[in-house]
């Protein structure tokens, strides 16, 4: 199963900065190993993430996302105690899903 | 292996950018300036999230947990402050160990208590490449473990003789040339305001500042996206230095880190750093 | 190398999965659209407003972008996109000499800022550029130059 | 490689883990100076680091690839210059040691000095070879790593500074006629560097790139053309 991510949250004048850092490795497909064999493409498609259970924001990624990847968005209308979830999906359908309180 | 491939792709990017540059005309003096400020900015850039973090969570996860032959967590582990104190004593590693009989740094001591509490055979974690395995654990482990310390000053203790010895020695393994460059670790880290290329080197025989050189690893490495330990840092310099393979957790990389360590005292650890 | 019917494929079987989980709870309102494989191996930006059926794009300074002058390693580059625009329902992140051009595509809801940061790889020196994908089908973007270099020796 | 190996020899055998203690027969001497110099012999003598030393690199280090045990082996130079701890060596011990690197430079085949400075340039940028990740230790797999410590030509602007600033290295010294026979003094200076470095220097810092075999006698021209060579970019 993958790593948990980070996910920061704080809230400010009624807008919450939400920071995540992801733990994958985001590989492009296009790098080959010492033997010339190419390795197989392996990165996060797909991102969401929701306040208090709603759906706020979606992203698709391609490969040229960093290794590790780094997210940084402002949730509007959200206050101190809210709670922020994080989801993302790869390219093999590996998932993982983090929640984290805005301070 | 991947690294290999990455290696051959940052030559082809430094030789298209040489080209690049000689398509340029501007001052060499103001070009020089405007790249350092470029390359400070960009550091501060990526300076706010740095994926370093990752590795510490999971390594506070796998100190907690039961694993191993002996299905034993590490927390009973005594890293110098005495068993299960972990907060500070990153910043007093390599010590003297009365249990061992020797002067360990940090990952000689984990693979000693991974022996002693999980069963693990230490020979075996020290013979896994970087990146692999057990090795992950040991990486991540001295993550949260050097975080736990962070903000910190580096106090070595010298109190022991063989303390004193080692340090002795890892002087003169700093200063030892050899190889087929004759590079000694002095050769590049002997004396301040010096540079390979673009980046700046430490000076290893003083306290070079806060967060700079010894206390500034373990370190997330952008290059290749690992958390690389001081044994992994330490690997590389020999690489480097083009010396023969040092063994991990070997002797002469426990005295080089005491001798780096001692002369550190007094500065703020920032590990695990953020490192190109 | 898969061939874009392969990703397209296996893509749609993804986001059908993704639904059937109820890993997306938002999946019903129009704000989660299947994965775009074929937008993600665009060569060129005209190529990519092309598959994502959009106009052409000009240049405004609405739009703006963040990067590096300089960037140490081009693994890891930091761009910020965003706009103070009204209307803006995405964000595209994209680098011109990269192998695709498209590195990222935010869906803009009432609920977020239409501001993203993430970081990149470039495989040399670029242009990058912010697109604005508008309500009113305009196309905005603004651009930047980001230089690749390396520190250290080459060992 | 072989050459540095037969040299090194004499001194290694002295640093040499195979001998079981070395100690023994430094005692009585130490001991003897401090009976003299003190006049007291209860102090306890401190622990002969240096041998110690030797024994921990050697037990520290395993080969891998092309990166031999023999590496740790230190010839006159390194011995004395790591003994040295950055310090300065005395002045007879650096005239010897210069002296004996003096004699090992081989002058270019033919006497022509340089050669393509366009080729020295890719050579100096390159960092590559010798390391145990590098597949062959022959001349034509290695870079000169040059930039790594000068600032050369003034285009590339990622030079190191722990050598000298080599821009304008022949205009500076007057070269406008490389065959002109008044060059011809600092052609064959410069070619010594090259070659080794500690024939002017006891502890350079400088690779002996001709001397430890790293870069044949065709690379050392073209990059003598770089730093040399009116047409280069860094005499221009």
């Amino acid at each position: 199963m993958a790593d948990p991510m980070r996910i920061r949250a704080q809230s400010a004048g009624g807008k919450a900065t939400v920071r995540v850092l992801m733990s994958h490795e985001m590989e492009t497909g296009l790098r080959k190993d010492s033997g010339g064999k190419t390795i197989p493409a392996w990165f996060i498609q797909e991102v969401s993430a929701q306040l208090n259970g709603k759906t706020v924001m979606t992203a698709q990624w391609g490969p040229a996302i960093s290794k590790n990847p780094y997210l940084q968005f402002m949730i509007k209308g959200a206050n101190a105690g809210d709670k922020v979830t994080v989801s993302w999906v790869d390219n093999k359908g590996d998932k993982r899903t983090d929640e984290a309180t805005i301070s | 292996m991947k690294k290999r491939t990455l290696l051959s792709t940052h030559h082809l990017l430094r030789t298209a950018l040489t080209l690049a540059f000689l398509g340029a005309s501007a001052c060499t003096l103001a070009q020089q300036k405007s790249a350092a400020d470029g390359i400070a900015e960009y550091r501060a850039m990526i300076a706010d999230g740095n994926p370093a973090e990752l590795f510490e969570a999971k390594g506070e996860d796998l100190w907690k947990k039961k694993r191993g032959p002996k299905n034993a967590s590490l927390e009973q582990c005594d890293l110098g402050k005495g068993a299960g104190i972990v907060k500070g004593a990153f910043v007093e590693l390599p010590r003297w160990f009365a249990d061992t009989g020797r002067v360990q740094d940090l990952e000689s001591r984990l693979l000693t208590c991974m022996e002693r509490l999980q069963g693990f055979d230490p020979g075996a974690l020290a013979r896994t490449p970087f990146g692999k395995d057990e090795q992950i654990t040991l990486e991540a482990l001295s993550a949260w473990i050097s975080a736990e310390s962070k903000g910190m000053r580096f106090k070595l203790p010298q109190n022991h003789p063989e303390e004193r010895k080692q340090f002795e020695i890892g002087k003169r393994a700093f200063f030892y040339r050899g190889g087929p460059f004759d590079f000694a670790c002095a050769s590049c880290h002997g004396e301040a305001g010096k540079r390979i290329r673009l980046q700046d080197l430490p000076d290893l025989t003083n306290n070079p500042g806060d967060g700079v050189g010894f206390a500034a690893w373990p370190a997330y490495r952008v290059s290749s996206g690992e958390l690389w330990s001081m044994q992994r840092r330490l690997n590389d310099c020999f690489r480097q230095q083009r010396f023969p393979y040092p063994g991990y957790a070997s002797d002469v990389t426990i005295a080089l880190g005491v001798y780096m360590g001692v002369n550190a005292k007094g500065a703020e650890s920032i590990a695990p750093a953020l490192k190109r | 190398m898969q061939t874009r019917r392969q990703m397209l494929a296996r893509s749609t079987q993804v986001a059908t999965m993704l639904i059937t989980l109820g890993l997306f709870p938002g999946a019903k309102n129009a704000l989660a659209a299947p994965y775009n494989a074929g937008a993600f191996e665009a060569k060129t930006m005209a190529e990519l407003m092309k598959i994502l059926g959009s106009g052409t794009p000009t240049e405004s300074r609405d739009v703006s972008i963040t990067g590096p002058e300089i960037a140490e390693n081009g693994a890891v580059v930091p761009i910020g996109a965003s706009t103070s625009l009204p209307g803006a329902n995405r964000i595209l992140i994209l680098v011109e000499k990269n192998p695709s051009v498209l590195s990222a595509m935010f869906e803009v809801s009432d609920s977020i800022e239409a501001n993203f940061t993430t970081r990149v790889k470039m495989g040399q020196s670029s242009n990058v550029f912010a697109v604005a994908l508008m309500n009113d089908g305009r196309v905005l973007y603004a651009t930047k130059e980001v230089k690749v270099t390396l520190g250290g020796c080459g060992g | 490689m072989m050459k540095l190996n037969q040299q090194n020899k004499v001194s290694h055998r002295a640093a040499s883990p195979q001998r079981k203690l070395p100690l023994d027969r430094r005692w009585p001497v130490s001991l003897a100076l401090i009976a003299i110099s003190v006049g007291c012999a209860s102090t306890v003598p401190a622990p002969d680091y240096d041998s110690l030393t030797a024994q921990m690199m050697r037990s520290s280090f395993k080969e891998e690839g092309i990166a031999k045990l023999g590496r740790l082996d230190q010839d006159e130079s390194n011995a004395a210059c790591s003994k040295a701890l950055g310090g300065r060596l005395n002045d007879a011990q650096a005239a010897a040691i210069q002296e004996a690197a003096l004699k090992t430079v081989k002058m270019p085949t033919g006497g022509e000095f340089l050669g393509d400075w366009r080729k020295g340039e890719a050579l100096a940028q390159n960092g590559r070879g010798m390391t145990w990740t590098d597949k062959s230790a022959a001349p034509n797999a290695n870079g000169g790593s040059c930039y790594n410590c000068h600032q050369i030509s003034k285009e590339e602007i990622s030079y190191g500074t722990i050598g000298p600033s080599l821009y304008q290295y022949g205009k500076l010294r007057g070269v406008t006629d490389p065959s002109d026979p008044k060059a011809k003094g600092i052609l064959e200076y410069t070619w010594t560097k090259l070659w080794n470095a500690k024939a002017y220097n006891a502890c350079s810092g400088m690779p002996r790139f001709g001397h430890s075999g790293l870069l044949d006698e065709g690379q050392l021209k073209d990059l003598m053309a770089l730093i040399l060579d009116p047409k280069s970019p860094v005499n221009r």
